[in-house]
């Protein structure tokens, strides 16, 4: 199963002389659930911005699968090939009802005239009510999203993106700003989802990394520093030199 | 209500009573209170998305509480905008830096003095004893330092205004560490003036407790364990930063 | 076609790109600093070259030869001065609402036509250039540059000029860059931002007050001589990209001179048709104008 | 339910004010409901999909136009102000104008397809937001100046007017008059169910998520740019349709009405009545332009400055405009009705 799904090579962005990203070579295996971790600005969610097609980068190349470039591909191409995207900040679409929400998901009837002419069929209807289960939102499936409180509104867009039935998942802080009970809730989600296809997660918080994480990668200044198990990864000089050094976030009776 | 200032009058820099404040929708603080006395360094710690950050601003005047009042050097500053807070002393050193990208080093830091209506400001020499890389620096701009550099920038444009309350919002997040060495030798110098108190915000344990001489811990918007720095034991704070 | 003809045409195009500038500056600055569309900019234009008008009363029988450069600071503070007005009382109610701003500049800007033609009638007036300002260069034979529309160019490039130095020299400019820059970064080390808002606005309307009284010179005036200018200004912003010198200096100088170039070609409605299909290809091209900068807040 | 009652209500009202309104004022009326379809068309375009788009006077004249050349055909052989600019036989492009059923389809198809061409490259280069209308506006100003430029083809600044009959019924008889505005109503009856029906399908909640959130739809895998495309290009021919409605009722089509002024007027109708709401469209529409026929005529100055100040009042103190406000007290009623209700029974 060491299939790649994600080969990125020699990526460099530039933010008008700010390199947000130096000649990173990322590559993500099938059915992976890869952490992404590193300092503020280290360039991790523009990292993510460069495979969801929302940055193009100055250099280098991405390919998805086994041939498709993303460099090339417009967003909704990108998304239509199956790679979607979970943001930092929930952006729900808060004029319209959680369900109304999920059927915008729904990788169906994404046309013009098809999104006219067909509604929502009762294997659909009932698909979206099991997601809507398992997120726990499925009592106020007629709310309008915009009434959500902030959790709800994350598993929200995690629901939406199961909907999408993506083969590689991309999620940015899925738990910040998050209660204790809520984290643990979202990462059974991350699980859940990570079981059948793969996934990338920007995470600060490293007691959550350390509960969910396969494999770590720490970006640092635009550059990937490090990469491997959360073990080796914590016990890298390195790392520990410019991020878990800090203290804080890790406990250090966890790591020991 | 004059009781209340009366009280705080004398013995602190800044006080903050019930204050309860809304960011966007993310995070809210739920009645805070905290003191921080003349020449304290105060340290705030708590986990990513508590509410310390929407604190800070809240005291700068970025965000306007929904309730509570907030008194600093014996004023009711609560209704005031953030120049005007600025203008009476509060400096505030933001968690991304906020260095303004397109000004040079030396309009970033002459800034401040100006709007303060200082004619033809100048920069005072103790800055570049402080900071001796940015002497190298003056003309570069802003946006071009890295990260190490921009928030020793963003220090020194705050001290050059010689503020009485200092708010730093966690000065060694993302930096290197003989930075943050110098960093932490800048506040303990700062510290030792004792003229300028200090709200630091941290989560870099170690750091904070070595610096201040109280501290505050948040959970989800409250005030969930204080104690004077050395009374205090590390385990109870660890526990609160962790989940 | 001969290579004066040619020539000519540039050269008025120059002219006409010195008016779009002055406008230009002003629309974009606003636009950059405060998120506001100012539809009403154009009569602010117009305010300036009914001053010139009326300047012109005044001195009627005196030395009609320097009223003129009296006009042009004058112009300035007038129109300076009503927009300093309505930036307190209306504009800043609109601070990062531009569809908001769009609908409501607009009323303004009936109101102050209306006003105009309440106060000046609405037919056109004639303001006489200065003796001095008549004739021109003869360069060669059937190329003649004429005395007002050098005169225009030279205000523009003063006026850039001043801008510049301004902007970048002194105490002022630096807060106006440190405000679009930063907004609550600049309050917080006590930049009043909201008196810089009502300067840049007022700054900004000035400057097509001297456009105003520059235009006066070009030929007669009335309450909508704003409107024909404020599409061209537009499209100068929308072409150089929101909120720096560089830009609008480039957008004004494309838009200027294409504009009677081609309207010489072809027709003058056909003109119209081909610079506005041509800014629809560039833009396929450089969708967020030639000097758009490139940050990573675009959302 | 209590909706839909008072819409059948006022559906039915309308087709019987011929009984009690005369001529004049039912003439009046008419050339509003006109307005009120392209008002209905902006909302779909701006209240839903959260696009101000400043050039649909364009798209009403071109169907104006289209109309207009077929009346004119049917009045003179050879149109006037052909004669006068020289020229001897009537253009190419103007023969098929002369079957009506040629004449009408067109109407709305050529709006439809220059919206299209205006519309792919814009929205495919990501313009958007204020840029968008500005870019539509200098449309309107770049089209009126061209139709003012091809005197022999369009009239110029006149335009096209003395009309005499169509389909054989003669515009100055009463009857036709009346008859034309009872097709407006039921044409504006139809664009209405239309376009509410469209916002209920997915395709609407698809417009309201592009308002609100573009980007998130683009990583949805929603080609945004094939959306906005199709939803100004069908703005642009009911546009069109209502101004071919438009012209035979007031017998005349000109540049004035396609510039930048009637096309910025008309995004006011809509935010009078208040976005996004389909009845406030119509409602503003009719409330504006009765207000205008009012004030012109008694006091022409005035006009202009009420027309300013309300472009500044809606914006600054009613941004949900007429509706809006009905709908804050009928809410503040129901809840006031809840408070007192849960007085009495505690």
């Amino acid at each position: 199963m060491a299939e790649t799904i994600i080969y990125m090579e020699n990526v460099t962005v530039n933010f008008s002389g700010f390199k947000a990203l130096k000649e990173v070579s990322f590559y993500v295996d099938r059915g992976e659930l890869r952490f992404l971790i590193g300092p503020n600005g280290a360039g991790k969610t523009t990292l993510l911005d460069v495979i969801c097609g929302k940055v193009k980068p100055e250099k280098g190349r991405v390919i998805f699968g086994d041939s498709l470039d993303i460099c090339r591909l417009s967003e909704y191409r990108i998304a239509r090939a199956g790679i979607s995207r979970k943001f930092q900040t929930p952006s729900v679409f808060s004029n319209l009802t959680v369900f109304e929400n999920m059927e915008i998901a729904l990788k169906k009837n994404t046309g013009v005239l098809s999104s006219l002419l067909h509604s929502l069929n009762s294997a659909d209807t009932d698909r979206i009510f099991s997601v809507l289960k398992k997120v726990g939102l499925k009592e106020k499936s007629n709310q309008k999203a915009g009434f959500l409180s902030h959790g709800e509104k994350q598993w929200l867009e995690l629901a939406m993106t199961i909907m999408q039935e993506p083969k590689l998942l991309l999620v940015d802080e899925p738990v910040a700003g998050m209660t204790g009970r809520e984290r643990i809730r979202t990462g059974e989600i991350l699980m859940e989802i990570a079981n059948d296809r793969s996934v990338i997660v920007v995470e600060h918080d490293m007691n959550f990394v350390q509960r969910f994480a396969r494999k770590v990668t720490v970006l640092h200044e635009g550059q990937i520093i490090c990469e491997g198990s959360f073990d080796r990864v914590k016990n890298d000089p390195v790392v520990i030199d410019v991020y878990l050094g800090r203290g804080g976030e890790v406990d250090s009776h966890a790591l020991n | 209500m004059s009781t209340l200032e009366e009280e705080v009058k004398w013995t602190a820099m800044l006080s903050i009573k019930g204050i309860h404040s809304s960011y966007g929708e993310t995070v809210i603080l739920r009645d805070v209170d905290i003191e921080i006395g003349k020449g304290q360094v105060v340290a705030l710690m708590g986990r990513n998305g508590v509410g310390k950050t929407t604190l800070l601003k809240t005291v700068m005047g970025l965000i306007q509480p929904l309730s509570g009042r907030i008194i600093f050097d014996g004023e009711d500053i609560t209704g005031w905008s953030p120049e005007k807070r600025a203008v009476h002393g509060i400096g505030y050193v933001p968690q991304g830096r906020d260095i303004f990208p397109h000004l040079t080093v030396q309009e970033n830091l002459l800034i401040g003095l100006e709007a303060r209506g200082v004619k033809r400001p100048s920069i005072p020499e103790g800055i570049f004893e402080l900071f001796p890389a940015l002497k190298k620096l003056l003309s570069r701009r802003g946006g071009d330092l890295s990260g190490g550099q921009q928030q020793q920038l963003a220090i020194a444009r705050v001290l050059i205004t010689e503020p009485k309350l200092l708010l730093l919002d966690e000065p060694t997040e993302g930096i290197q560490p003989s930075v943050v060495f110098e960093i932490e030798n800048t506040i303990r110098f700062i510290k030792e003036q004792g003229n300028v108190s200090i709200l630091l915000v941290e989560q870099f344990m170690e750091f904070a407790l070595r610096l201040s001489d109280f501290c505050y811990v948040m959970e989800k918007g409250s005030i969930v364990f204080k104690g004077a720095v050395g009374e205090l034991s590390k385990e109870e704070i660890q526990n609160h930063l962790t989940i | 076609m001969s290579i004066e003809i040619i020539l000519s045409q540039v050269f008025n195009g120059l002219s006409l790109s010195s008016i779009l500038l002055l406008i230009g500056l002003g629309l974009s600055i606003t636009f950059g600093i405060m998120g506001v569309i100012n539809f009403a900019h154009g009569e602010f234009l117009m305010i300036g070259a009914y001053t010139a008008y009326v300047l012109q009363k005044v001195f009627i029988g005196h030395d009609s030869g320097t009223y003129f450069l009296f006009s042009l600071p004058l112009a300035f503070l007038v129109a300076g001065g009503i927009g300093f007005v309505m930036e307190k009382s209306l504009i800043r109610f609109l601070y990062g609402r531009p569809y908001e701003s769009i609908l409501a500049t607009w009323g303004l800007s009936l109101i102050l036509q209306q006003l105009a033609r309440n106060i000046f009638g609405a037919n056109n007036v004639e303001v006489t250039a200065p003796e001095w300002l008549r004739g021109g260069i003869t360069l060669m034979k059937g190329l003649q540059l004429p005395y007002n529309r050098l005169f225009i160019m030279a205000i523009a490039v003063l006026c850039v000029a001043g801008m510049y130095i301004y902007l970048y020299k002194s105490t002022g400019g630096r807060r106006m860059r440190a405000v679009m820059q930063n907004r609550d970064m600049s309050a917080c080390m006590g930049i009043k931002t909201r008196s810089v808002d009502s300067l840049t606005f007022a700054i900004g309307c000035g400057l097509a007050g001297v456009a105003g009284s520059a235009v006066s010179l070009l030929g007669s005036i009335g309450p909508s001589t704003g409107q024909n200018y404020i599409i061209d200004a537009f499209m100068v912003v929308v072409l150089g990209g929101v909120g720096n010198l560089a830009g609008t200096i480039a957008g004004a100088i494309m838009i200027g001179i294409a504009s009677p170039v081609f309207e010489f070609i072809t027709t003058s409605s056909m003109g119209k048709v081909i610079v506005f299909a041509l800014v629809i290809i560039f833009l396929q091209w450089k969708p967020s104008g030639l000097f758009a900068l490139k940050t990573r807040t675009l959302d | 339910m209590k909706r839909n009652w008072s819409y059948i209500i006022a559906a039915i009202a309308l087709l019987l004010l011929p009984l009690v309104l005369s001529d004049f004022r039912l003439n009046l009326l008419g050339k509003f409901l006109t307005f009120a379809i392209v008002a209905v068309a902006i909302d779909l375009i701006w209240g839903y999909t959260g696009i101000l788009s400043l050039g649909h006077g364009v798209f009403f004249s071109l169907g104006a136009y289209c109309m207009g050349m077929y009346l004119k055909l049917q009045a003179e052989e050879l149109p006037d102000f052909m004669m006068w600019s020289g020229l001897e036989e009537v253009p190419w492009f103007w023969k098929p104008f002369q079957h009506f059923w040629f004449a009408l389809p067109m109407a709305i198809i050529i709006p439809a397809v220059f919206a299209m061409l205006i519309g792919i490259p814009t929205f495919r280069a990501g313009i958007r937001g204020v840029y968008f209308s500005i870019l539509t506006q200098a449309l309107a100003l770049v089209v009126s100046i061209f139709f003012i430029g091809q005197q022999p083809y369009t009239g110029g600044t006149n335009g096209i007017t003395n009309f005499q009959d169509i389909l054989g019924y003669s515009l100055s008889e009463a009857s036709t008059m009346r008859g034309l505005y009872i097709i407006t109503v039921v044409v504006l009856i139809i664009i209405f169910l239309l376009s509410r029906w469209l916002v209920s399908t997915k395709t609407g909640r698809v417009l309201i998520a592009i308002r609100d959130g573009e980007n998130r739809l683009k990583f949805l895998g929603y080609n945004t740019s094939v959306f906005k495309v199709g939803v100004f290009a069908l703005s642009a021919a009911i546009a069109g349709l209502a101004g071919a409605l438009f012209v035979p009722q007031v017998g005349i089509i000109s540049p004035s009405m396609m510039g930048i002024l009637p096309s910025v007027e008309m995004a006011i109708w809509v935010a009078v009545g208040g976005r996004g709401t389909l009845s406030g469209a119509v409602i503003g529409t009719l409330v504006v332009n009765f207000a205008k026929s009012y004030l012109s005529e008694t006091f022409p100055d005035v006009w202009l400055y009420f027309l300013g100040a309300l472009f500044i009042g809606v914006v600054l103190f009613f941004p949900q405009g007429i509706v809006g406000v009905f709908e804050k007290i009928s809410k503040r009623r129901k809840a006031q009705h809840c408070l007192v209700a849960g007085e009495e029974q505690v």
